[in-house]
């Protein structure tokens, strides 16, 4: 399983803050956002923004990052902090 | 001879002055300071009589929601924290980031450097901060009074551009 | 909008806590706060077995006598907080600097600057230190633990070199 | 009179904090230097160094500055506060 996390105006988009997502067939974070995008209209539409940010395992990644069976996936909005 | 970094993602509020005598204690090889604090701003420079009290920017902000990925958050900042502490001989570094509700006024970050040198200080400090604010997992929702949902604070290229100074 | 300027030359120490608070009170327009403090030095890289301490670079300072033309020292100080506060947007300009004895880990110099932008908060405040470095009347003299006389510190060009990137 | 003030280490080579100078025959910065160089070896060689610096009426100045009747003028060694 990759667990899969969403955070602020994605997360409120998709209504979801965390899924587990089979770790078959999905061995890069496009493939995991393919995957996800195809759920819905709405998640098609919340995942295909440009500026979308992933981090793997708590790091910044960019979507050809690999992914593996354990994984952690996180898909954000750029971050406004500070 | 490597700095001493400490690093707190937060709910609870901070002391800048507590956080500057910390930076200090027992601190006499460092003769410079640098200190950097964020705060929730709560201005109107329009806002027309009768008019809803609204959450976008230029309005007032009632209250500033700030979510963050717990976990990564605190990774984030210390990997700012030694990036900087590579590049500048520092003696110390802090950096708080809360999280939560917080109102106008309120500290939200706080980012201190101690150097024997004032630019080395000065500059790791401006360098955390920008880099703290494009790379660290935090987002910001402004909450008006009253407004029930709130708006997401957009991210500037501004921020992304001030990165390339470095 | 003019910034709130206020400019102190003396003797008396200072707490940087306190002149946070003071820059904040009252102050919701301007989200970002940056602060540099200067404190008197005392390490001793080498000290040798036996040698008399001594009050020159790298040596223990027991006391850092700071000379100053008063009248001149104020007015250049207010002089580089205006200047500023006419490039960046800045909405409050705190500078305190101290004369007379100052034991080692005692505070020198303090700036603050207010703004509703981080970088001017942060330029402004490094611009007003550079400048002071370079252009307000003060002296210091280490006077070494047990010395008579001392040890007039020597202007570094790095400092003068520093007001080029303004 | 020219009240002149010197400070640091030049007011300590010189065993002298300030003076008044009679402003006749003195019009610029350099002839004050002067004048007060020809006091004594001490006083011509303190004044000498290349790196001694200069405020009219407390304001930073050239050695080319003009200087006149009631000024204050002060010469020191490169500052050295923050």
């Amino acid at each position: 399983m990759i667990k899969v996390l969403f955070f602020a105006g994605l997360r409120e988009q998709l209504g979801c803050d965390a899924l587990d997502v089979d770790a078959a067939d999905i061995a890069s974070i496009a493939q995991l956002r393919t995957r996800l995008a195809g759920k819905d209209a709405a998640w098609q539409s919340a995942l295909a923004s440009e500026q979308l940010q992933v981090a793997v395992n708590q790091r910044l990644a960019t979507m050809h990052a690999d992914v593996k069976d354990g994984d952690e996936v996180a898909f954000f909005p750029p971050v406004t902090g500070g | 001879m490597a700095a001493i970094i400490s690093v707190s993602v937060q709910a609870e509020g901070f002391d800048p002055g507590e956080e500057y005598r910390s930076l200090r204690s027992e601190n006499f090889a460092d003769g410079a300071t640098a200190m950097f604090v964020g705060n929730v701003r709560d201005f109107s420079p329009i806002e027309p009589v009768g008019s809803p009290v609204e959450n976008s920017k230029g309005n007032s902000v009632a209250v500033l929601e700030l979510e963050h990925y717990p976990g990564m958050a605190e990774s984030a900042l210390t990997d700012i924290a030694r990036q900087a502490a590579q590049r500048w001989p520092l003696g110390r570094v802090r950096v708080i980031h809360r999280f939560g509700q917080l109102r106008a006024g309120e500290e939200i970050v706080f980012v201190g450097t101690s150097s024997a040198h004032r630019q080395a200080a000065l500059d790791a400090c401006a360098f955390i901060m920008d880099f703290l604010k494009s790379r660290a997992p935090f987002w910001k929702k402004e909450i008006g009074q009253g407004a029930e949902s709130g708006h997401w604070v957009q991210a500037r290229h501004s921020d992304e551009d001030a990165l390339k100074k470095w």
